[in-house]
C-alpha cells in the first residue's frame, strides 16, 4: 500500500502562493526521489495529499483530523509558525490520547526557534534551519563587511518576526559590538497597506543595511518602498525570492537583496542537483524550487521508513529519524539533531542578480546566486528542549 | 384621452381589479368613488404601471399597458399618490424640482414654482425646510404641486383633500377647476362625496373591483340604490 | 380635581420660526376635546410636544399633575398617555395581529420580561383578537400590515393606539382618508373605547368634531384663538374667518 | 419576512405547547443522538462539532440581524472573547485544579461574552442601522488587532491553547475521545437553541421585531427602542460566548482568527444563506457552509469560486435564504398540492442541477488545463478519468451543460405555471395571472 | 525636521489614494445605500486590467481604458445582478457584494495567478523628482496627487450642478414615486454604480504600481474605505476628502514615529517594572505607535460615531 503524507498548508487565499509552491515541490520530490527509485520498503509508493488549511489554525486542526482518519501518518506543514504551534500541540495531544494511531509532524518551514526549544515534542521534526541558526549565518557574512556601521531591523509582529529581531540583535552584539542598531521594530503582519513611512524612517536613520524576516506581500512591499525611498545598501532577508517577489524586484533588486536559505542552485552542487531542478522547472513552469529542504524531508523520511522497516509504526520511524545523517541532494550533510529534532545543515547566503545564473526564478531573467556558505550551521547551538519519549 | 378596458390587477394571489372599464376626455374631471379597499388606488397604480396591468390602457390613442412608469409619465400622465410620499432629506423646493421632467426647466410648463407658492402660501414659507417635517396638510399640497410641476396633460389625484382644513379643501376644489380650465384632464379619487359631487363632470362608482355605476353627479344623486349598495355600509 | 392634561405657556420654535406661541390649555378627566385649526397651525406639533416627541422650547406640560419636562415618549406612554399619528405609523413587516399584540404588551405589565411566553398568555392574545374585531381587521389578521389598503392602515393605527387602554388618548386626524361610512363607524368605535377616558383629537371633519366632542379649541398660527362648547365655537366670528369659512354649509 | 410565529399563532393555541411546536425539537434531538452511529469517523465528529458550534453562533447572530434588525460586522468578538476566557479558565482549572466540570465551561464563555456585549452595547445600541453596523466593524477590528498586541491575554499569533482533559472527570468522562465531546457539544446545542427560540417568544423578543420595523412607534407603546436593542444584544452576546466556550472545548486553542473580520463576515453570510426570516434558517446555513468549507475544499481548489457564486445566486433568486425556499412550499403543502410539483421539479430542477454541475466541471477542467503540472494531462471528475488535452471531454461537458440548461429553460414555464396553481385554492385564471 | 515634510507628502499621497476609493464608494454607499463590499475588488480589477493593457500598449492607454472597462463591468453587474437584489433591501445587497468580492478574487487568481504581477509605473515617471534630505520623492507620487485632485473637482461638479444626487436620494425612500414623476431611476442607478466602480478602477490603476498588484490587495483595503466615508459623513464629498487626508496623515505619522508607551507611562510617572516577562501589563509597556498605527482609523471612527453619529460633515444621521 502507499505511504500518504498530508500536506496541510494554505492552498487558497492570500497566503496560497507559498502553499501551492510547496505542494508542487513535495509532489515532485516524492515522485523523483522515492517513487521513481522504486518506493520504500517492498515497493510502497509515496503519495502527497493536499489539505487546504486556509492559513487558519481551526481549519488546520480539522484538516489534520480528516487526514488522520484517512489513515495518514505524516503531517507536513510549514506556512507560519503560528499554525505550526497549533499543529504540534494538537499532534502531541492526539498521540497521547490515541496511542494506536499516532502521527508525525514534519515541519519544513516554520522556523520559530520555540518549536525546537520550549515547545518541542517527540513527534515534531524540523527540516528547516530555525530563525536563530539562519541569523547566525547571516550575521557571519555581515560581520565581514568592514564599513557596516548602522543596521535597521524590521519584521512582522508575530512569533517568527520577533525571534528574527531578537536573534539579529544578539548576534550582531556578539560579532560586531561596534555596529549600531539604529532601528528595531515590528509592523502588523499582512495589514500594512503602504510601507513608505517605514522606508522613510530607515533611510533617514542613516542605516547601511536592513535585516528583515518578512515574507509574502510584506516582503515585496517593504523592499520596493525602501529602494524607492532612495536606500542603496544591502537588505538581508529570509524569504525575498520567487512567488513573484523576484520578478517584481527585477532590476531594482540587484545589489540590494540578500537572502539566507539552504540548497542554493546557482551554481548547482552536482549534476544530480541540476537534473533535479531542470526536471522541476520543466514540470512546473510557474513554480520554482523555493524550499530545497522539502527534497531533504522526503528523502530522510523514506530512509527512516526503510530503516524502521515500517511506515505505520511512527514511533519506530521517529526513532530512525532521530540522529539520522544523510547526504543532501543539494550537497553537504544533513543531521537530525536527536535532542531537539532540529535539522543541522549547510546554510547559504544568496544574492538577487541576473548574472551568472543557471536557473532563474518567476520565469524572469533574475534569480538567486550563492554568495557564501556556512557548513553545518548551528551544530552546537544550544536548546532548552526536554522531550518526553514514548 | 384615457381609455381603460377590462383592466385586471393582482397582489400576489389576491385578484383586486376584476375588469375595470373607464375613460376620461380632455379637460374633464372624472371622480372615482367607492368604499375603502375596493381598489381605486390600485386602478391608478395599474394605469401608472406601478402594479402590473392586465388588459388594455390607451392614452392619446397609444397603448401604455406594460410600459414603464417613467415612460408613461413622460407621455404626460401625472399621478398624485394617496400617501404623499414626500422625499425625506430634500427641501420643499427640491421636492418641487424633482417634479420637473428630465431636461424640463421651471417656467416651461403650464405651472411654475412661483404659481404654486402663490396658490399655497404655506409652501413658500417652508420652501427651504426639509419637506418631511411639514404638516400633513402642507405635505398634501406639496405632492399635488410636485406632480403639476411636470406639466402633465392628464392627472390622477388620489384623495387630495385628505387632511386638509375645510378652507384648504375649498382651495383644492378651485385648483382642480383651474386644472381642468387649462385643458388638463383629471381622474379624481375622492372620499368626500360633497366635493366630488361639486366639481366632477362625471363619476364612476367602484365595487368588487369593477365599475358598478357610471354617470353624472346628478344621476348618482338620484340613484339611492347605488349609493346604498356601493357607497354606504 | 387636577386636570387630566394641562398646558401652560407652551412654546416651540424650529430654528428661528416659532410654531407654537404660548399655548395654555386645561383638559379635564373624561373630557372629549378637539383641536381644530388651519393646516400648519401647529396641531400635530402640539401633539408631539405633549407626547415628548419633541422637547418644548419653554412652558410646561402636565399629565395628571405630573410635569412631563424631559420625559421620553416611552416614559410618558407608561404614565397612561397614548397617541396615534397623522401620517400612518405602524409596523409594516409584522402581521396585523402582531401589531396589535405588541401594543398590548407593556400595558399588560409584561415590560422587558424574558421569562414570559407571549403565545401562552390567554389574556394577551384574546385581548388582541378583540381589538381586531373592533377595527374590523380580523379577516386580515395574518397579513403583513404594510400591504393593507390606506384606510385599513388608518384603522390599524387607531387600533394600536387604543389597545393599550391608556386613560388619555390622543388621535391625530383619525378619520383622514376614510369614506363617510367608514368615518361614521370609526367615530362610533372611538366613542365606545374612550368611554370615561380623556380624548384629545385633531380633526378636519367638522361633522366628526361637532358630533363627538364636549369642548373644542381652535389653534391658529400656534395660538389658541378660542376654546369652548361646540356651539360657542361655531358661533365665534374669529373662528369663522380663520378656519371654518364656507365649510359648515358644505358639511351640514 | 413574516416570522414563524404567524404560522404558530394561527393554531390559536394559547398556553400549553402545541405538538406543532414540540415535535421539531424532539425530532432534531433524536437525530443528534443517532448521528454519531451513522458517521463514526473522528473527522466526521470533528466536522459535526464544528457545525454545532457554528449553529449556536449563527442563531445568536440572527437574534440581532433577523429579529433585531441590527447588522453587526464584529460579532466574532463576543464568541472569541468568550472562547479565550474559557481557554484561560481551562488552564487555571489545570494548574490550580479548581473543581469546575468541563461541561459547565460554556457558561463561563457565555457570561464573559455577555459582559463584553454589555460594555459595547451600552453605547453601540443607541441606534440601529449604519451607525451600529460601523461601530461593530470598528470594535471588531480593534479587538482583532489588539489580539496580536496584547500577548498576555490573547497569546499573540499562536493564540492560547490548553487541555480539556485535565479538568476533573464528570461521571468518569474525561472527554478524551471525540464522541464524548460530541455529546457535550450536542447537548449545549439543543439547550441554547431552545433557549434562543423561547427568547424570541418573550415580550422582549417580540418587541425586538417591532423595534426592527419601526423604532419610533415602539417608543409610543411604552418601550424604549434602545433598551430593547440592548437586551437582545446582550442575549446574543451570551450565546455567542457559549459558542466560544464550545469552540475552546473542541479545538483546545483560540487564536486571532476567532476574533477577526473574516469570522465576523462569514457568520453574517452563513446566517443569511440559511435565511434570516426564520428561526431555523441559520441552522441550515451553518450546516451547508461548514460542509462547503471543510469538505468541498478537499475536493477542489476552486471552492471559494463556488461559494461566491452560491451567495450571489442565493440572494438573487432566493432572498429568503435556503429556509425561505423550504417555507415557500408550506402554502402548497397546506393546500395539499405539493404532489403536483414533483413532476415539474423533476423536469426542470434536475436538468438545471446537472447543468450547474456541468458548468462547474467546465471550470474545473479549465483550471486543470491552465494550472496543472506539465505532462499531467489526466484528471478525474465524478470518478471518470480523462485527459484535459483531448477535445472530447470539453465537447461532452459543454454539450451536456447546454442541453441541460436548454431543457430546464423549456420546462421552467410549466413549473412556474404549476407553482402558481399550487399556491392558490384553484381557479386556473388567478394562477395563470402571476 | 525634514522627515516631517516627507511624511506630509507621503501622507497626502496615501490620503488622496484613499479618497479616490472612498469618493467612488460615497456615490454607491451614501447615495444608493449599497454597502458595496466589492468596492475594493473593483479597485483590484482596475490594477490588473491596467497591468494587462500595459504589457501590450504601455501605461498610458491603461490609465484611460482600464477604468472604463471596470466601469462598464460595474454597470453590467448593477444591471443584471444588483438591480434584482435591490428590492429586497440593503442586507441582501451587502451579501451580494460579499459574494461578488469572492468571485472577483478567484477570477483574478485564475487568470493572473496567485503571485504579485510586475505592474510598474511608466518609465517617464520613474525618477526621483526631488529629494528631501536623504529621502527621495518619486515623480510618480506627484502624478498620483494631480490625478486625485482632478477627480475631486469633476465629482464636485457632477454632484452640485446636476439633479442626479437629488433623484437618487429621493428614489431611496420612494423609487416608484420618483419614476412616476418621469425619472428613469434604474438607468440612473446603473450609471452611478458604473461611475463609482470606474473611480475605484482608476484608483487601482494608479495605486497598483505603488502598493503592489496581487490578489490580496483588495482585502487589504477592504474595510478602511468604509471607515473613511463614515468618518467623513455619508453623502458628503468634502467629508470623504477630509477624512481620507486625515487617515492618510494619521497612519503615516503613526508608522513613522516609534513613540513607545513605556516612555509615556514613565513620563506620566509610572514605575517601569524591572521583570517585564511576567508582568500582567507587559504588552502595554512594550506598545509602540507603529504597532497601533493601522487601527487608529477604526478607533477614530468608533469615537466619532459615538459622539457625532453623522460623521464630520454628514448632514443626515449616518
Ligand atoms: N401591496 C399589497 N399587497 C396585497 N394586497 C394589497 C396591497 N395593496 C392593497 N392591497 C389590497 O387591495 C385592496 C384594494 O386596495 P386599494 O388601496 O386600491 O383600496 P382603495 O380603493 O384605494 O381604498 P382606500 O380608500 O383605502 O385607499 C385592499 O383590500 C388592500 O387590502
Ligand atoms: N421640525 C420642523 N422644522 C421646521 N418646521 C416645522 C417642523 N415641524 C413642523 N414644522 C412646521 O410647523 C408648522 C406646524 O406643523 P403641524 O404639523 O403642527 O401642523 P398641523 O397643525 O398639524 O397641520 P395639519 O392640519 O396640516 O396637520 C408647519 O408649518 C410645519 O411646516
Ligand atoms: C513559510 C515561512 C514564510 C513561514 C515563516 N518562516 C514562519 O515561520 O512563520
Ligand atoms: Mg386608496
Ligand atoms: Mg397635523
Amino acid at each position: 500500500d502507499t505511504v500518504k503524507i498530508a500536506f496541510v498548508d494554505p492552498l487558497s487565499g492570500p497566503f496560497s502562493p507559498t502553499g501551492t509552491n510547496g505542494y508542487a515541490e513535495f509532489q515532485y520530490a516524492a515522485e523523483k526521489l522515492v517513487n521513481d527509485q522504486g518506493g520504500v520498503l517492498e515497493g510502497d509508493m509515496f503519495e502527497i495529499v493536499g489539505f487546504d488549511n486556509k492559513m487558519s489554525p481551526k481549519e488546520s486542526l480539522i484538516q489534520v483530523q480528516v487526514a488522520i482518519d484517512q489513515g495518514i501518518r505524516y503531517i507536513a506543514q510549514g506556512n507560519s509558525s503560528g499554525i505550526a504551534h497549533a499543529i504540534t500541540d494538537a499532534v502531541n495531544k492526539h498521540n497521547r490520547r490515541n496511542p494506536d494511531d499516532r502521527v508525525l509532524f514534519l515541519n519544513y518551514a516554520a522556523v520559530d526557534p520555540a518549536l525546537t526549544n520550549d515547545a518541542c515534542n517527540f513527534w515534531h521534526f524540523r527540516f528547516d534551519a530555525n530563525a536563530d541558526i539562519k541569523m547566525d549565518a547571516l550575521t557571519d557574512v555581515m560581520a565581514k563587511d568592514e564599513d557596516l556601521k548602522k543596521v535597521y531591523v524590521i519584521g512582522q509582529d508575530y512569533s517568527f518576526g520577533k525571534s528574527v529581531a531578537a536573534a539579529a540583535v544578539r548576534n550582531l552584539g556578539e560579532k560586531r559590538a561596534d555596529v549600531e542598531i539604529v532601528g528595531n521594530e515590528l509592523h502588523p503582519i499582512g495589514k500594512v497597506k503602504d510601507f513608505t513611512p517605514y522606508a522613510r524612517k530607515i533611510v533617514s536613520s542613516g542605516a547601511d543595511a536592513v535585516i528583515t524576516g518578512n515574507w509574502g506581500a510584506d516582503m515585496v512591499g517593504l523592499g520596493k518602498a525602501i529602494i524607492d525611498a532612495g536606500f542603496d545598501g544591502p537588505i538581508y532577508t529570509y524569504y525575498a525570492a520567487s512567488n513573484g517577489i523576484t520578478r517584481t524586484f527585477g532590476e531594482q533588486g540587484t545589489g540590494h537583496i540578500y537572502l539566507v536559505s539552504e540548497g542554493a542552485v546557482n551554481p548547482p552542487a552536482s549534476d544530480r542537483t541540476a537534473a533535479y531542478v531542470e526536471g522541476f522547472e520543466a514540470k512546473y513552469p510557474d513554480h520554482d524550487i523555493t524550499q530545497p529542504r522539502i527534497a531533504n524531508t522526503i528523502e530522510m523520511l523514506a530512509k527512516a521508513i526503510n530503516e524502521a522497516g515500517t511506515a505505520t509504526d511512527v514511533v519506530k520511524v521517529a526513532q530512525a529519524l532521530e540522529g539520522m545523517e544523510h547526504d543532501s541532494i543539494w550537497g553537504g550533510k544533513l543531521f537530525m539533531r536527536p535532542d531537539d529534532h532540529q535539522i543541522i545543515q549547510n546554510v547559504d547566503i544568496q544574492e538577487h542578480t541576473s548574472e551568472g545564473l543557471q536557473f532563474y526564478m518567476d520565469a524572469s531573467e533574475w534569480g538567486m546566486k550563492l554568495v557564501s556558505e556556512v557548513e553545518m550551521a548551528g551544530m552546537d547551538s544550544p536548546t532548552t528542549c526536554k522531550m518526553k519519549r514514548p | 384621452m384615457l381609455d381603460v378596458r377590462d383592466l385586471h390587477a393582482y397582489y400576489g394571489k389576491s385578484h383586486i381589479l376584476q375588469g375595470v372599464n373607464l375613460n376620461v376626455q380632455e379637460g374633464e374631471i372624472v371622480a372615482l368613488l367607492g368604499r375603502n379597499g375596493v381598489g381605486r388606488s390600485t386602478t391608478c397604480k395599474a394605469i401608472m404601471g406601478e402594479v402590473e396591468p392586465h388588459g388594455s390602457v390607451t392614452f392619446k390613442g397609444q397603448e401604455i399597458a406594460g410600459k414603464k412608469a417613467f415612460e408613461i409619465a413622460n407621455l404626460g400622465i401625472g399621478y398624485v399618490p394617496e400617501n404623499r410620499d414626500i422625499f425625506p432629506g430634500l427641501t420643499t423646493r427640491q421636492n418641487l424640482i424633482l417634479g420637473l421632467k428630465p431636461g424640463q426647466k421651471d417656467e416651461d410648463g403650464r405651472w411654475s414654482m412661483e404659481n404654486m407658492f402663490e396658490m399655497f402660501s404655506n409652501l413658500r414659507e417652508r420652501a427651504d425646510v426639509e419637506a418631511s417635517v411639514m404638516s400633513g396638510g402642507e405635505q398634501q399640497m406639496l405632492t399635488m404641486c410636485r406632480t403639476l410641476m411636470g406639466d402633465p396633460d392628464f392627472v390622477m389625484i388620489d384623495e387630495p383633500t385628505e387632511g386638509l382644513s375645510p378652507q384648504m379643501t375649498q382651495r383644492v376644489a378651485e385648483l382642480l377647476n383651474q386644472i381642468a380650465a387649462r385643458g388638463v384632464a383629471t381622474l379624481l379619487v375622492e372620499q368626500k362625496l360633497s366635493i366630488a359631487m361639486d366639481i366632477a363632470h362625471r363619476v364612476y362608482v367602484m365595487g368588487h373591483g369593477q365599475v358598478v355605476f357610471e354617470g353624472t353627479p346628478a344621476e348618482l344623486k338620484s340613484r339611492d340604490d347605488v349609493r346604498k349598495e356601493w357607497l354606504e355600509v | 380635581m387636577t386636570a387630566a392634561l394641562e398646558l401652560e405657556g407652551l412654546r416651540k420654535s424650529f430654528g428661528k420660526t416659532e410654531i407654537i406661541r404660548g399655548v395654555d390649555l386645561s383638559i379635564g378627566k373624561g373630557e372629549r376635546h378637539a383641536i381644530i385649526g388651519p393646516n400648519g397651525a401647529g396641531k400635530s406639533t402640539l401633539f408631539n410636544l405633549i407626547t415628548g416627541r419633541f422637547p418644548q422650547t419653554s412652558g410646561h406640560v402636565r399629565l395628571h399633575g405630573h410635569d412631563l419636562a424631559g420625559k421620553a415618549p416611552f416614559e410618558i406612554n407608561r404614565m397612561g398617555l397614548s397617541r396615534s399619528f397623522q401620517i400612518t405609523n405602524i409596523f409594516p413587516k409584522m402581521t396585523v395581529f402582531e401589531n396589535v399584540r405588541c401594543s398590548l404588551l407593556w400595558s399588560m405589565g409584561y415590560k422587558y420580561s424574558f421569562w414570559n411566553m407571549v403565545s401562552k398568555s390567554r389574556a394577551l392574545n384574546e385581548g388582541a383578537e378583540e381589538i381586531l374585531e373592533q377595527i374590523n381587521l380580523t379577516s386580515r389578521r395574518d397579513l403583513p400590515a404594510g400591504v393593507l389598503s390606506y384606510a385599513e392602515q388608518r384603522a390599524l393605527e387607531i387600533g394600536i393606539t387604543i389597545a393599550g387602554g391608556a386613560d388619555v388618548i390622543m388621535l391625530d386626524e383619525p378619520t383622514a382618508g376614510m369614506s363617510n361610512t367608514e368615518t361614521d363607524y370609526i367615530v362610533g368605535l372611538i366613542e365606545k373605547v374612550t368611554e370615561g377616558k380623556t380624548l384629545i383629537m385633531v380633526e378636519h371633519d367638522m361633522g366628526v368634531v361637532f358630533g363627538l366632542c364636549d369642548r373644542i379649541s381652535v389653534l391658529v398660527y400656534g395660538e389658541i384663538v378660542a376654546t369652548g362648547e361646540p356651539e360657542a365655537v361655531r358661533a365665534d366670528q374669529a373662528v369663522q374667518e380663520a378656519y371654518l369659512g364656507a365649510a359648515l354649509e358644505a358639511e351640514h | 419576512m413574516t416570522d414563524t410565529t404567524s404560522i404558530m399563532t394561527k393554531k390559536r393555541s394559547y398556553g400549553g405547547l402545541s405538538t406543532g411546536t414540540v415535535a421539531p425539537w424532539v425530532i432534531c434531538t433524536a437525530i443528534l443522538l443517532v448521528l454519531p452511529y451513522v458517521f463514526q469517523s473522528n473527522s466526521a465528529l470533528t466536522i459535526m462539532n464544528q457545525m454545532a458550534i457554528t449553529i449556536v453562533f449563527a442563531l445568536a447572530y440572527n437574534m440581532l440581524l433577523g429579529q433585531g434588525g441590527m447588522l453587526s460586522f464584529g460579532h466574532a468578538v463576543y464568541m472569541g472573547m468568550g472562547g479565550f476566557m474559557c481557554m484561560h479558565v481551562m488552564n487555571w482549572v489545570e494548574y490550580q485544579n479548581i473543581p469546575l466540570p468541563l461541561p459547565l465551561l460554556p457558561v463561563v464563555g457565555g457570561l464573559f461574552g455577555m459582559g463584553m456585549a454589555t460594555i459595547i452595547g451600552s453605547f453601540s445600541t443607541r441606534t440601529a442601522g449604519t451607525v451600529f453596523a460601523m461601530i461593530s466593524l470598528g470594535i471588531g477590528e480593534l479587538i482583532a488587532a489588539s489580539s496580536v498586541i496584547v500577548v498576555a491575554f490573547f497569546g499573540g499569533e499562536e493564540g492560547v491553547s490548553g487541555d480539556r482533559t485535565y479538568g476533573l472527570p464528570v461521571f468518569g468522562y474525561e472527554f478524551l475521545t471525540k464522541i464524548e465531546v460530541y455529546y457535550l457539544t450536542a447537548g449545549w446545542l439543543v439547550l441554547s437553541a431552545l433557549l434562543m427560540y423561547l427568547f424570541s417568544r418573550t415580550p422582549v423578543g417580540r418587541m425586538a421585531n417591532a423595534v426592527r420595523d419601526n423604532p419610533e412607534r415602539a417608543q409610543f407603546l411604552g418601550y424604549s427602542a434602545r433598551w430593547v436593542r440592548f437586551y437582545s444584544f446582550c442575549a446574543s452576546g451570551f450565546f455567542a460566548g457559549v459558542a466560544g466556550g464550545l469552540f475552546a472545548i473542541n479545538f483546545e486553542i483560540l487564536t486571532e482568527e476567532n476574533l477577526n473580520l473574516v469570522t465576523s463576515g462569514s457568520i453574517l453570510l452563513i446566517t443569511f444563506l440559511g435565511g434570516v426570516g426564520f428561526f431555523f434558517g441559520p441552522i441550515i446555513g451553518a450546516i451547508v457552509f461548514t460542509l462547503l468549507q471543510s469538505v468541498l475544499s478537499l475536493q477542489t481548489e476552486l471552492w471559494q469560486l463556488y461559494v461566491g457564486a452560491l451567495f450571489v445566486l442565493t440572494v438573487m433568486y432566493f432572498p429568503g435564504g435556503l429556509a425561505g425556499v423550504i417555507m415557500m412550499h408550506v402554502a402548497p403543502y397546506k393546500l395539499g398540492k405539493l404532489g403536483t410539483l414533483v413532476v415539474p421539479y423533476f423536469k426542470t430542477v434536475l436538468p438545471a442541477a446537472i447543468g450547474i454541475l456541468g458548468l462547474a466541471s467546465f471550470c474545473e477542467i479549465m483550471f486543470h488545463f491552465k494550472h496543472a503540472a506539465v505532462g499531467e494531462n489526466d484528471m478525474s471528475l465524478f470518478g471518470i478519468e480523462f485527459s484535459t488535452h483531448s477535445p472530447l471531454p470539453w465537447i461532452v461537458i459543454v454539450g451536456v451543460t447546454l442541453v441541460c440548461f436548454w431543457i430546464a429553460k423549456r420546462n421552467s414555464a410549466e413549473l412556474r405555471e404549476t407553482w402558481g396553481n399550487a399556491n392558490v385554492l384553484s381557479s386556473p385564471k388567478e394562477g395563470g395571472a402571476q | 525636521m525634514e522627515l516631517v515634510l516627507v511624511i506630509l507628502i507621503d501622507g497626502l499621497v496615501y490620503g488622496l489614494l484613499l479618497f479616490m476609493l472612498s469618493s467612488g464608494l460615497t456615490l454607491i454607499f451614501s447615495m444608493m445605500g449599497v454597502l458595496n463590499f466589492a468596492h475594493a475588488s473593483f479597485y483590484m480589477l482596475g490594477a490588473y486590467f491596467a497591468y494587462q493593457i500595459s504589457r501590450y500598449m504601455g501605461f498610458w492607454p491603461g490609465l484611460i481604458l482600464a477604468p472604463i472597462i471596470v466601469g462598464l463591468a460595474g454597470a453590467a453587474i448593477e444591471r443584471f445582478g444588483l438591480r434584482k437584489v435591490h428590492q429586497y433591501g440593503h442586507v441582501p445587497e451587502l451579501i451580494f457584494t460579499f459574494g461578488l468580492a469572492l468571485l472577483i478574487e478567484e477570477i483574478v487568481q485564475f487568470f493572473w495567478g496567485k503571485n504579485q504581477v510586475p505592474y510598474d509605473a511608466p518609465e517617464v515617471l520613474q525618477f526621483a523628482l526631488f529629494s528631501i534630505g536623504t529621502n527621495e520623492i518619486q515623480a510618480y507620487k506627484v502624478f498620483m496627487i494631480a490625478i486625485s485632485v482632478l477627480i475631486f473637482l469633476c465629482l464636485l461638479y457632477v454632484l452640485t450642478k446636476t439633479r442626479v444626487g437629488m433623484i437618487i436620494q429621493a428614489a431611496l425612500s420612494y423609487p416608484r414615486t420618483v419614476e412616476a414623476l418621469g425619472h428613469n431611476v434604474p438607468f440612473i442607478f446603473m450609471g452611478v454604480f458604473g461611475v463609482g466602480t470606474a473611480l475605484a478602477g482608476l484608483a487601482g490603476v494608479i495605486a497598483g504600481p505603488q502598493l503592489g498588484t496581487f490578489p490580496g490587495m483588495a482585502f487589504l483595503l477592504g474595510s478602511i474605505v468604509f471607515v473613511t466615508i463614515v468618518i467623513g459623513g455619508l453623502g458628503s464629498l468634502w467629508g470623504a476628502l477630509v477624512a481620507s487626508l486625515l487617515i492618510g496623515w494619521m497612519t503615516t505619522f503613526a508608522a513613522s514615529y516609534n513613540i513607545a508607551m513605556a516612555d509615556i507611562l514613565m513620563a506620566v510617572g509610572f514605575e517601569m517594572p524591572e521583570d517585564m516577562s511576567e508582568h500582567a501589563l507587559r504588552d502595554i509597556w512594550s506598545l509602540t505607535l507603529p504597532q497601533i498605527g493601522p487601527i487608529l482609523p477604526y478607533l477614530l471612527m468608533v469615537v466619532i460615531l459615538v459622539f457625532r453619529p453623522y460623521g464630520l460633515f454628514g448632514k443626515r444621521d449616518a
